[in-house]
């Protein structure tokens, strides 16, 4: 088990609304930052900031040495065959995107035979899941618009699970791309990931794995999980905002089209014609978020320091807490699994309906007493719809949150209805 | 008062439960204009019809759903423009947003007692992330009235 | 003029290569940051940092708020008529790419008749020049390609200005787009903006502007310059890396097709189907860089506060010194206008050619006097493919750099040849 | 010495001026192999054509533009292989990969004889960026080599 961390995150000993306590639950939208990442990030913008990849000097030496070994970090968390594996984004909405992006352009005939690979066009399907959140949804749905391909999804059941019993039909021979979340972030149901890769490899399909919420929360090894890419995001798991980052098999990076254009990603270039860079640099265009992918590989060690396993057990435990819990308050609804609050599959959040209450009102009560959590369709509007609600509760767990935060989050919860004189 | 019970004042609880002007009705006025807002943070939606009888707003209806702030405010504007002027909803409507922007003070002027119960919402004010919601009503009120006067200009080039 | 500012810039002070002190002339490149930079984002780190637009806890409005108000610092720096007008982007290339990718997809049919404005096909040309820095070259190549228009280009004469005898010929009623920089990386030349956007509205051409080079050292209005879009980096204007912003006309990113898609970005999404937002939002798809934009705010507000006119002022001051210097140097060569180099319209910067010694070279021996140039071809192929040379060294300034800094370098240059025995 | 001088010693500024095997020339041999490499952070570039005779290296040419580091590398390189054969260059570029993985060390066993000049490449191992301009050559050298193996088994099969 994790051990009490909060000493480790300075945000986290401030107090908020007229001296309270601050229990922040809204690690799933955005996390906080340790001192160790905190710190990487600071002495290198004080002591060793240059430019990456292009100068011969020492800043650039040095700025450049911090930056790869960043990537090596981050490739070590999921596991990648190697660093050139990695790819640095703004964040997974980015990352995503540029592989829609690629498999558009590709689709449009760039990046010539070598990348028919990804060719997309009418009477060929995307098939995603109705658990996505918008950025694993809306880059599908508009690529399948540009290409004339069929988007199809993958239904949830009434306890939030995907339909695994829908992949053998909905997955069929003219699936081109299957992207899923590896974890949602509202049930907090972890994907069964081995199902939909069976399936998508008997038809010779693509698999893209939205990887946000695993990669902070739980051990991924993106070589066992066996798809071609994987997303996440920095300030998700512990590192700073402005990075992202994509892993992909590194024989498929090298033959995308890029769909950003700029300095570094390229070989050569005259006015009339440009040739491209083997990944990562060809999908690096511009200047990189240089001190925020130091600050993400500084997370990752921080998390390879703590053991994902240990990670993974402070979240089931958490998990619990905070299910049995708001599963005990009268007029609260769980969204997701209800029967099994221990279970191993799902994620250190509760996302709940207070019945009479606005999911916004709920946030306020909670706020006025310190604690932070997340309200709104927290961009998976699909899932709301699925179950017939606007909105809804969420709070969410990281490594330092402590069973207080979760017990005071039950105990808050409790007071709502009446605040707002809802009928019992 | 604490700051979260300045800003549910009863008035505004009230309201979230009578909703004045709930509901939409066909209008049989020459100048009717309706508009429809969204807030996408926290899914509110507003739906409300207007009818002018000269420059007077003669009825407002509407339908939406929401955090208690928005549903109340538009009830709350709906009890206070009818029968008003085009001019002075255009006032309460400056006024209104004024008490937003002031951090949870009253506008201590006359102002505050032109705004009646919608001057319960001062606690709002305190809130950045809910004034939006306060003025998703406003938002619709406005635009439907743009669109009642069109309808009417129109209406009247037919005649 | 300038007070000496190196005491605001902590990295600064360091020593490199055996004690040497620090002589830092890579600003073109990327800039150092004052503590105002720094400190401003510590703490908002440390103190402030929550999801932005998103939540409805005091975290969140906290960060909406200093997020907001870095909008509105780096709209006040550029004069945009308004904070909506500003795009948080990762980069300058990215803000680029935006408007050639929303172009592409307009073009393709994305944003219906409301975005017909933006519209190209064949028989239609894009135009550029030869001055450019490769985030604004190959987009606009991609876009043609893409498209079916054509990409022409406005020619540099032998000083490195642009050729604006040309504009009336290249320049016709094919023209859609009018792509260029306001100031070279290279050269240093200030372009005439104002030609350019005269000959561009005479035949009813969008502008884009690179604005990369001229935010972080000139005074720049981009309502009296009268382009549609411009470009700039936080990196460069001692700002942090991953973030940049991308200026343009509120009606015009109004109906701009977005290219990158997300949450936060749309209004209402269903499995089939999404609505966009009004900008900035529809473009900021995703996470934002949060951290990067106060840390953006914070460098507008730092240049703001030393005023843009003597920021220029102290630019001339050193160009005249480094090519007053440099032309003094037996061997070698400045790229750029030779003639003035008290002339008002060129950065302080120079990018030289040293005969008998590549540049790699040359930068490694100033390098060993803590003198860090950058060599290469700055990612401005075509430019250096006119001068007949493959790369130059450059030394370039910024608001900390000092007359000393400036003399140091012309006085290592003047050793490179003799180092390497390159006959006199 | 100095770490700059250590890195530019005179044999490495004699090779490059002196640039051994540079020229391209026809080859009459069965097994020919080319490989154009470009380093785009400092525009360095190598056309390396390679010829074998059975299992040696028979004869290297090139022809380049660069950093005096890259350009002195391949003419040490071309005096090295030359004659040998494959799997001893093989072996030599490993040594040499090891080389400059050593940040500025001698290797300290046979190795550093067995490099000959292109041992003196040693100082470059202390400036990271430097150590492509120095590998430019060899990744050259290798992919026209497995050109060269390509050509002559196809050769081979048109027989
Ligand atoms: C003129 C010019 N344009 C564009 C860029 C690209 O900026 P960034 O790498 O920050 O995207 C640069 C900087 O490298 C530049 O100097
Ligand atoms: C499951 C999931 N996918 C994608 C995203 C998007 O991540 P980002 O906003 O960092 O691009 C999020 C976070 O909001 C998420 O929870």
């Amino acid at each position: 088990m994790l051990p009490d961390l909060r000493g480790d995150f300075p945000l986290l000993a401030r107090t908020v609304r007229n001296g309270k306590p601050l229990t922040y639950l809204d690690s799933g939208a955005t996390s906080q930052r340790p001192y160790a990442v905190l710190d990487a990030m600071e002495s290198f913008e004080r002591e060793h900031f240059g430019a990456v990849a292009r100068g011969a000097h020492l800043l650039a030496e040095e700025a450049t040495e911090a930056f790869e070994a960043a990537r090596a970090s981050v490739a070590r968390l999921v596991n990648a065959a190697s660093p050139d594996e990695v790819v640095w984004t703004e964040n997974a909405t980015a990352a995503i995107n540029l592989v829609a992006n690629g498999i558009g352009n590709a689709s449009a005939g760039q990046g010539g035979s070598e990348s028919a690979r990804f060719r997309l066009g009418e009477g060929d399907s995307i098939v995603v899941t109705q658990a996505e959140h918008h950025a694993n949804l809306i880059p599908w749905q508009q690529l399948a618009a540009r290409t004339g391909a069929t988007l199809r999804w993958i239904e949830l059941d009434d306890d939030g699970r995907l339909r695994l019993d829908q992949l053998a039909t909905v997955i069929d021979g003219t699936t081109k791309v299957v992207a899923f979340t590896h974890a949602s972030n509202v049930t907090g149901v972890v994907t069964d990931v081995s199902a939909f890769v069976a399936r998508a490899r008997e038809v010779g399909a693509l698999t893209v794995l939205d990887a946000c919420q695993s990669v902070p929360h739980l051990p991924v090894d993106v070589q066992t999980l066996g798809v071609d890419f994987a997303a996440f995001s920095g300030h998700k798991m512990l590192g700073p905002t402005g990075v992202g980052a994509l892993w992909g098999r590194k024989e498929l990076l090298d033959v995308l089209p890029p769909s950003v254009f700029g300095g570094g990603a390229i070989q050569i270039v005259t006015l009339e014609k440009t040739t491209w860079h083997p990944a990562p640099t060809r999908f690096e265009a511009g200047t990189q978020p240089v001190t925020q992918a130091v600050g993400m590989g500084a997370a990752a060690e921080y998390l390879l320091g703590l053991g994902m396993a240990d990670v993974a057990a402070h979240e089931r435990r958490l998990a619990q807490i905070l299910r049995e819990g708001v599963s005990g308050v009268p007029g609260v609804r769980l969204i997701g699994p209800v029967g099994d609050p221990g279970a191993d599959d799902v994620l250190g959040l509760a996302s709940v309906v207070v019945d009479g209450v606005h999911p916004h009102d709920v946030g306020q009560v909670l706020d006025d007493q310190g604690i932070e959590v997340r309200v709104g369709h927290h961009c998976a509007q699909p899932l709301h719809q699925r179950f017939s609600v606007a909105g809804s509760t969420r709070a969410s767990a990281h490594v330092y949150t402590t069973e207080d935060d979760a017990a005071r989050f039950v105990e808050a919860l409790a007071s709502v209805r009446e605040f707002f004189g809802v009928p019992a | 008062m604490s700051s979260l019970e300045q800003m549910y004042q009863q008035v505004i609880m009230d309201h979230a439960r009578a909703r004045h002007g709930a509901g939409l009705v066909d209008l049989d006025l020459a100048a009717v204009g309706e508009s429809h807002q969204v807030n996408t943070t926290c899914g509110d939606e507003v739906t409300l019809r207007v009818g002018l009888e000269g420059d007077t707003v003669a009825s407002v209806h509407w339908e939406g759903q929401g955090c208690s702030i928005s549903q109340a405010s538009v009830s709350a504007l709906t009890e206070l423009v009818e029968g008003h002027s085009i001019r002075e909803s255009d006032e309460l409507y400056e006024a209104f947003r004024a008490l937003m922007g002031n951090r949870g003070e009253d506008l201590g002027d006359d102002r505050d007692d032109m705004l009646g119960d919608a001057g319960a919402f001062v606690g709002v004010g305190k809130y950045p992330a809910r004034i939006k919601c306060a003025l998703i009503g406003w938002m619709a009120l406005r635009d439907a009235i743009a669109q009642a006067q069109a309808s009417g200009a129109e209406g009247e080039q037919h005649d």
